[in-house]
């Protein structure tokens, strides 16, 4: 259907378009197809190959950078610690370190390491790269010393080898091949676990001298990463890198044969990025993944009804309706914050919009961690008793600014705004006048909380490591946290004990004046109102097997055991 | 002409100045910002004015706008800080855009393959079951929410039906060669077939939810522009030169309704980016909507600033074309 | 030339092109003095009364409007009672089915769907007609300065309203969306608002200029009536059929991008009053084992947005002068 | 025999949901080959509709045509389509009134003056393209060479209306139908049409319906003259006697209303009293009685028959007598 002009203007463009056409015949030639480069063959549809659905994309390849989960998630495929976690608990077990003793003081650890490990490139793994790893970590310059950039170093040992800050590290001295002496400033709760964090892993010193590792720059709003740190991680894990394809977003790993733990089952395991909830179940209903990371609580009796298999992980996690002792005086009254706690009705909340084996929180950590204090019971819900000690406080019908987070979901708050409605609801039962604010997660909410500018405000953690002082210290550590508890009249007494705990050598003893230091939390201080553990899950199609589901989540779950079909 | 276009071309410099100003300081009055994203919890008062600082965003607006410009001049827009950390916002856009233009191209063919011949038809056969079933039809299609639709497409067709996939560009683990970053192209150019059809099935979904609109439109001007041109004398005189029908057809009907037809398939074309961000969201097609989307909520400066700027950019460039394009088949136009 | 040139050049009736689409709109005022006007609305509504898109239309605003109005009535229980919580378990996804003086069931936190859908429809209204309102308002005092002033004053708002149309609408209302520190219903209405003042601008303009040249306003000019004078008694009740035609299509596209916003996270989050965007905005996360959460406010809002397009066009068909015998 | 004979022709269009509207009720004339017939009447007269009707220009539907319209002794009327399509452009030309409009704007005008030659003469694009250089020239427009690749918006109106004679005379019809030709022009360019149009006729020996509400063109132009009033033929004479003696008060107030330089001093110009809105319905009496000033009773009750007298056919039951006086 076109005339002669018509026809003239089709055909100018029929042209350009024949052009771009030949073009890109021309550049066929050059385009050959470069499948079958990597292990495993041509095709996606080898037995052998994995997919899973990860939300989000990793930051970069060197965990010792990171602090985001798809970042830990692979790196724990390809990574491993001096210590690690016994499978599917938070218990420290041996990884690249077969056994380690300290002296009594603490501050002196003997790792034995395991011999015949190699790194991906062939390095092998020795005290000497033990070392040079340790002194990589505590010698990073410039923005490598940015809290953004090695968040997990500046949280955990303070400051780097320049010394401008104080730092848990004193030294590593390689003793003989296999055996690494590692000697710390101070005792601390969380050693030697904390060597199984994901930041804390062995990489091979040869490809981070290579590639440059440590060449981390601020770029304008953010950092630029080297090269190592994007294209060549390399360490003794299971799986060794093999490409990172961003405009599919798709990361493929590939079975590391030289492994020491013995042969892997997959060839491949490829992580696909699907940020979007709903459309990381659909990928698997409809195949096109063979499992994901975090269903949604929502989600869980449909998948499991559907024959997918959903994990659902110990809960290492916490919930807490938080108060700021810096503005509302009231607040600072100890009557008013357990008003609260006993008008929120906790059993009905974790029943309806929690997920399954979802538990009532009686402290501020759960179960799995050492310290756990099993004769606490949590605070009943008893609007009467709330509404007396109000009236006790002089606080009834007391106005609270109460925020909650919209555009964002955490595993231990699925819902935040429905969380919220039945908190509030509770509140206004006992006469408690609540003026509701919301600001995106990103958008004002976590910069508001940590300015103090809520009154009460809901928020939570995920441990990283089976330590009391990863969840309460993290928390009331220092004085000037978001709860403020530095304004409050044993705000600093706290932080005391806290520190105390932290660095008392003795794990018995350790693990009572943990258990002491919950009870007070709750009876004595109560700096926030711990809600509730919800178990994260996470869901495989039915014919992957020989997967283990941790407390420690993805950064506990190897994928070297699972097989496929 | 050509100057026309050169004048355009330097409107457009001026345009891009004023909106990054615009964007600059838009983002950053918002609460907020990439220090919340970067320190989730872990954020303490402290640690938020270190990073702050580091981030160079404890400057002066204008000082910060004027580093940004001066990097952007040498073509460094910055790097990622939450879409894709690390990742320098070209390389982000980069990939993305490709992904955007294989959907919006789908989308305007199908919109144009339907909306022209039945537009058509529906005018040729005025008030017939066509007709009004066509214009009806368009008027529904115009007022079902895009994302409401793109969750129906992919509720009905990818997860009830399993008859295409629901979500992403390309099936994981497919091991596709990367040419020119349009995924069905690549798999022409590598012959690797399987890749091209899976990028292919990929597209039809999203593809569908971004024509509706575009297709009702079209099909409406068409029809219009039909029906006013089968009035019109120059088409009684052909009748009066006894030409057959098809010469009338195309050479003094079709010719003359195209221009309006022309116009709206660019302007359409343009617009559709603003569907994109929906229906990318809901088909999590890596595009550049889920960009904007995702570099929103992780208050991606880099990426947000490189991404709406580049959109007005691409939307300012495809009027022109249809500007020009319109002088290609309009004399009265070009001889002006 | 162009005259002619135009005469399927620019005048695609319905939708297409903003501006082609406003200006041809705005043509439509051009012709007749006031009474002429006057004469031009009876013969459109003699046609309407025979027009079944129209009537169809008609009778779905009405109802919507009959609802909105009486909802607090119709409403079997208060839409923000949790009364179902007790049935509601995310963990086991369960959310109250219908059952016993809950018709259509409950939602997420176990509120009463059915209440909720009706009382949401004032939500919704005021979305729609408070967005269109500012949007007109805007664009009234925009178009008529530039129409009625011309020149450089004409040139000027006319540059920025271009850049404005220029942008795609619905990223427009997401930037304007997001300028505010934390969504409310109030800034969603603002968002979509601020969308259509260009599109209102835009179209009194150019019947404004239409009519500068018309011959009845000359001859008023000739009388000397003073210039105010002129474009309120003379100008602006001629423009008033393709403002009405503008502003019933409006409503739906506020309704509809409201909705959008909500999806995107830009909505209202304080969701105990319920509006219908919002809650489908809401359900998204439970669509696919809850459709139905999903299913009857999108339905509610495809149905009301249908309802004000088919007024709309109908109106815009009846008022175009080249239909009337 | 006559080219054309058209014999009580009726055309009705019906509306839905409006009562049907007679356009033309029986009329009848005839055209001898290399005749030039007027038509003459106010619009609104139905004459237009007549030359679509003969045409076959009329729309399929809502329009009603009847009678007969004989071009060559081939009744036209039962032409299929197609067979009609077949004929126009070559058996019967057409040039309308606004020369604009008329032409598509997005075509050079030689293909629209070729693409005629190509259908009904089979002629190749470059051949015709010659044909067509060679019709310009004939109507006068210059360098028709360069007007070929032309389009219409760069011609003036008169060029206009001759590129569109062109193209009517393209096959050499042996009927041209003129609808108005002159009246979308100036004053000055109407004279120059008019007389192409005569001296194109006079070569080629087409035959020409002039289609007019001004009785000048037809003075200059047409040997017969039938005047249309509400859709029936009410008088038809040779030019001259027409002019010299109208018999039907319409025809004579159509001339008295037209300033003429040989009129006596003092003579004032007559208009036609009201409109044709007027029009009483035929079957009623005479359509033109209410405006008429000669209507007696019976022009209300009876309906007027054609009468031939002395050459001329007249309906009117009270005729304007030799040099009777126009009651003001």
């Amino acid at each position: 259907m076109v005339n002669t002009r018509t026809a003239a203007w089709g055909l100018r463009r029929l042209a350009t378009v024949g052009l771009a056409g030949a073009v890109a015949l021309s550049m066929a030639a050059c385009a050959q197809s470069q499948r079958g480069n990597t292990d495993g063959g041509a095709g996606g549809k080898v037995g052998g190959t994995l997919t899973f659905g990860s939300e989000g994309a990793p930051k970069l390849f060197d965990p010792f950078y990171a602090t985001d989960g798809p970042t830990f998630r692979i790196a724990h495929q390809m990574f491993e610690g001096l210590t690690g976690f016994k499978p599917g608990t938070a218990e420290i077990a041996p990884a690249l370190a077969e056994k380690w003793e300290h002296t009594p003081d603490g501050r002196t650890w003997t790792f034995q390491l395991r011999k015949g490990v190699r790194f991906h490139d062939g390095t092998e793994f020795d005290a000497d790269a033990v070392c040079r790893n340790f002194k990589r970590m505590s010698g990073q310059t410039g923005a490598g010393q940015s809290s953004a950039v090695s968040q997990y170093w500046v949280d955990n040992f303070g400051g780097f080898a320049d010394g401008a800050k104080p730092s848990l590290f004193r030294s590593c001295t390689p003793k003989d091949k296999n055996t690494a002496v590692i000697e710390l400033t101070r005792s601390t709760s969380k050693f030697p676990g904390l060597l199984g964090l994901k930041p804390f892993v062995m990489q091979s010193p040869t490809a981070l001298e290579k590639y440059d590792a440590n060449n981390v720059r601020a770029q304008g709003d953010s950092f630029s990463f080297p090269e190592y740190a994007l294209q060549h991680p390399t360490g003794t894990g299971a799986f060794k890198f093999g490409k990172y394809d961003k405009a599919n977003n798709t990361i493929e790993l590939v079975r590391f044969d030289d492994y020491w733990g013995g042969k892997t089952k997959l060839d491949k395991l490829v992580y696909k990025i699907i940020p979007d909830e709903t459309a990381r179940k659909q990928e698997l209903q409809s195949g096109a993944i063979d499992g994901y990371d975090y269903p949604a609580p929502a989600d869980w009796a449909q998948l499991e009804k559907d024959g997918f298999q959903v994990l659902k992980r110990p809960a290492f996690n916490i919930m807490y309706l938080g108060f700021t002792q810096k503005n509302n005086d009231k607040l600072r009254d100890l009557k008013v914050r357990q008003a609260i706690a006993h008008a929120v009705n906790r059993e009905q909340l974790v029943k309806t919009q929690l997920p399954d084996r979802a538990q009532v929180a009686s402290q501020f950590f759960p179960d799995a961690v050492d310290g756990y204090n099993k004769d606490l019971k949590a605070i009943p819900h008893d609007p009467e008793k709330a509404r007396q000690l109000l009236a006790e406080a002089g606080a009834t019908g007391l106005a609270v600014n109460f925020y909650w987070p919209s555009e964002v979901t955490r595993p231990y708050m699925p819902n935040p705004k429905d969380i919220f409605g039945a908190i509030k609801a509770d509140l206004e039962k006992v006469g408690l006048k609540v003026n509701a604010v919301t600001k995106p997660w990103n958008g004002g909410y976590l910069e508001d909380v940590d300015q103090a500018k809520a009154d009460l405000f809901l928020l939570g953690w995920t441990g990283d490591q089976n330590t009391p002082d990863n969840f309460i210290g993290t928390f009331f550590g220092d004085p000037t946290n978001r709860f403020h508890t530095g304004s409050a009249s044993w705000g600093q007494q706290l932080s005391g004990e806290l520190k105390a705990a932290d660095e008392e050598p003795d794990a018995a003893k350790r693990t009572r004046m943990y258990q002491d230091l919950n009870k007070k939390l709750i009876n004595e201080y109560l700096p926030a109102v711990p809600l509730s553990h919800s178990p994260p899950a996470v869901v495989f199609r039915k014919d992957v097997k020989g997967f283990t589901a941790s407390p420690l989540t993805s950064t506990g779950e190897s994928f070297a055991p699972v097989s496929k079909g | 002409m050509l100057r026309y276009t050169l004048r355009r071309l330097l409107q457009l410099v001026g345009v891009v100045l004023v909106l990054s100003m615009l964007i600059f300081g838009w983002l950053r009055a918002l609460p907020g910002g990439p220090v919340s994203a970067l320190l989730g919890e872990r954020g303490t008062e402290e640690a938020r004015r270190e990073l702050t600082a580091q981030l160079g965003l404890d400057q002066p607006i204008f000082v910060q706008y004027g580093k940004f410009l001066g990097r952007a001049l040498s073509g460094d827009f910055g790097a990622s800080t939450g879409v894709q950390p690390g990742d320098s916002a070209i390389e982000i856009f980069l990939q993305r855009f490709p992904a955007t233009v294989e959907l919006s191209v789908v989308a305007i063919v199908l919109a144009v393959l339907f909306g022209i011949p039945l537009g058509y038809l529906a005018a040729r056969r005025r008030g017939g079951w066509l007709d009004n079933l066509g214009v009806v039809g368009s008027l529904v299609g115009v007022a079902v929410p895009v994302f409401f639709l793109a969750f129906l497409l992919k509720y009905l067709f990818a997860v009830q039906l399993g008859w295409l996939p629901a979500s992403g560009r390309q099936t994981g683990g497919l091991d596709a060669t990367r040419v020119t970053g349009f995924f069905v192209l690549d798999g022409l150019l590598t012959r690797e077939w399987d890749a091209a059809a899976d990028a292919l099935a990929h597209l039809v979904l999203p593809a569908m939810a971004l024509a509706t609109i575009p297709f009702a439109v079209i099909f409406r001007i068409t029809r219009a522009a039909v029906l006013d041109v089968l009035d019109e004398d120059y088409v009684r005189t052909a009748e009066s030169k006894g030409l057959t029908t098809s010469v009338i057809r195309r050479r003094h009907v079709l010719r003359n309704a195209m221009l309006p037809v022309v116009t709206t398939i660019g302007l359409q074309t343009g617009a559709l980016l603003a569907g994109a961000v929906l229906t990318e969201k809901v088909f999590a097609f890596p595009g550049l909507g889920e960009a904007l989307a995702l570099g929103f909520e992780r208050r991606d400066y880099p990426v947000l600033q490189l991404m709406i700027i580049m959109a007005a950019m691409v939307y300012v460039l495809v009027n022109l074309v249809v500007d020009l394009s319109y002088a290609v088949i309009d004399p009265r136009v070009r001889t002006r | 030339m162009s005259g002619s040139v135009s005469r399927s050049g620019s005048r695609p009736p319905t939708l297409g092109g903003r501006k082609e689409r406003l200006d041809a709109l705005a043509a439509t005022a051009a012709d007749g003095p006031g009474d002429a006007g006057v004469s031009l609305a009876a013969s459109a509504w003699r046609r309407l009364r025979r027009n079944p898109v129209f009537l169809l239309g008609a009778a779905i605003i009405v109802l919507f409007v009959v609802v909105a109005l009486l909802s607090p009535w119709l409403a079997a229980h208060d839409p923000t009672a949790r009364l179902l919580e007790g049935q509601v378990s995310r963990a086991r996804n369960e959310i109250p089915a219908a059952q016993e003086g809950f018709p259509l069931g409950g939602d997420q936190v176990g509120r009463d769907l059915l209440s909720r859908l009706l009382v949401g429809s004032q939500q919704t209204l005021m979305v729609g007609v408070f967005a269109t309102v500012i949007g007109l308002a805007g664009g009234l005092l925009l178009g008529t300065v530039a129409g009625a002033l011309g020149g450089w004053v004409d040139s000027l708002v006319m540059r920025v309203v271009d850049v404005m149309l220029s942008i795609p609408s619905l990223l427009l209302a997401f930037s304007i969306g997001a300028l505010f520190p934390s969504p409310s219903q109030f800034t969603v209405i603002l968002a979509v608002a601020t969308v259509q003042i260009p599109i209102f601008a835009r179209l009194l303009r150019g019947s404004m200029l239409a009519q500068r040249g018309s011959d009845h306003v000359l001859a008023a000019r000739a009388l000397g009536v003073r210039p105010r004078a002129i474009v309120f008694r003379h100008m602006l009740p001629n423009s008033l059929g393709p403002v009405i035609v503008q502003a019933t299509l409006v409503l739906a596209v506020a309704i509809i991008d409201a909705a959008a916003l909500s999806f995107l996270g830009l909505g209202n989050p304080d969701d105990s009053i319920p509006e219908w965007g919002q809650m489908l905005g809401g359900a998204q996360n439970v669509i696919d084992s809850h459709p139905n959460l999903a299913f009857w406010p999108a339905g509610c809002i495809i149905i009301v947005a249908l309802g004000f397009t088919l007024v709309g066009e109908s109106l815009r068909d009846a008022l175009d002068p080249k239909n009337r015998r | 025999m006559a080219l054309l004979d058209v014999s009580d022709l009726s055309v009705v269009f019906q509306r839905r949901g409006e009562p049907p509207f007679t356009a033309v009720d029986g009329v009848s004339f005839s055209v001898e080959p290399g005749q030039t017939v007027g038509l003459v009447g106010e619009s609104g007269c139905g004459k237009s509709v007549t030359s679509l009707a003969i045409m076959g220009l009329l729309p399929r539907r809502g329009a009603v045509v009847t009678g007969s319209v004989r071009f060559e002794g081939a009744e036209l009327l039962s032409l299929s389509a197609r067979q009609m399509r077949d004929r126009r452009g070559r058996d019967l030309g057409m040039v309308f009134q606004d020369p604009l409009s008329s032409l598509n704007p997005v075509i050079a005008i030689g293909l629209q003056v070729t693409e005629v030659l190509e259908r009904h003469r089979g002629m190749p694009r470059r051949q015709a393209m010659v044909e067509a250089a060679d019709l310009l020239d004939k109507v006068g427009i210059p360098d028709p060479r360069r007007r070929l690749d032309e389009y219409p918006h760069q011609l003036s109106g008169g060029m206009r209306q001759r590129a569109l004679i062109a193209m009517a005379l393209a096959c050499r019809p042996r009927l041209l139908i003129a609808d108005e030709p002159t009246t979308a022009l100036d004053v000055t360019i109407q004279a120059q049409i008019l007389a192409l149009l005569a001296e194109l006729v006079r070569d080629t020996g087409t035959a020409l319906i002039m289609i007019t509400h001004d009785l000048g063109v037809v003075a200059g132009l047409c040997d017969e003259v039938n005047v249309l009033y509400g859709g029936r033929v009410v008088e038809r004479a040779r030019r001259h006697e027409l002019f010299r003696r109208p018999r039907h008060p319409y025809t004579h107030g159509l001339l008295a209303s037209i300033p003429r330089l040989d009129a006596p001093r003092g003579e004032r110009l007559v208009p036609i009293r009201g409109s044709v809105a007027d029009n009483i319905p035929w079957d009623h009496g005479c359509a033109f009685a209410p405006r008429c000033p000669n209507a007696l009773g019976t022009c209300v009750e009876v309906t007027p028959q054609m009468d031939e007298e002395d050459g001329r056919l007249l309906r009117c039951h009270n005729p304007v007598q030799e040099n009777q006086e126009v009651p003001a």
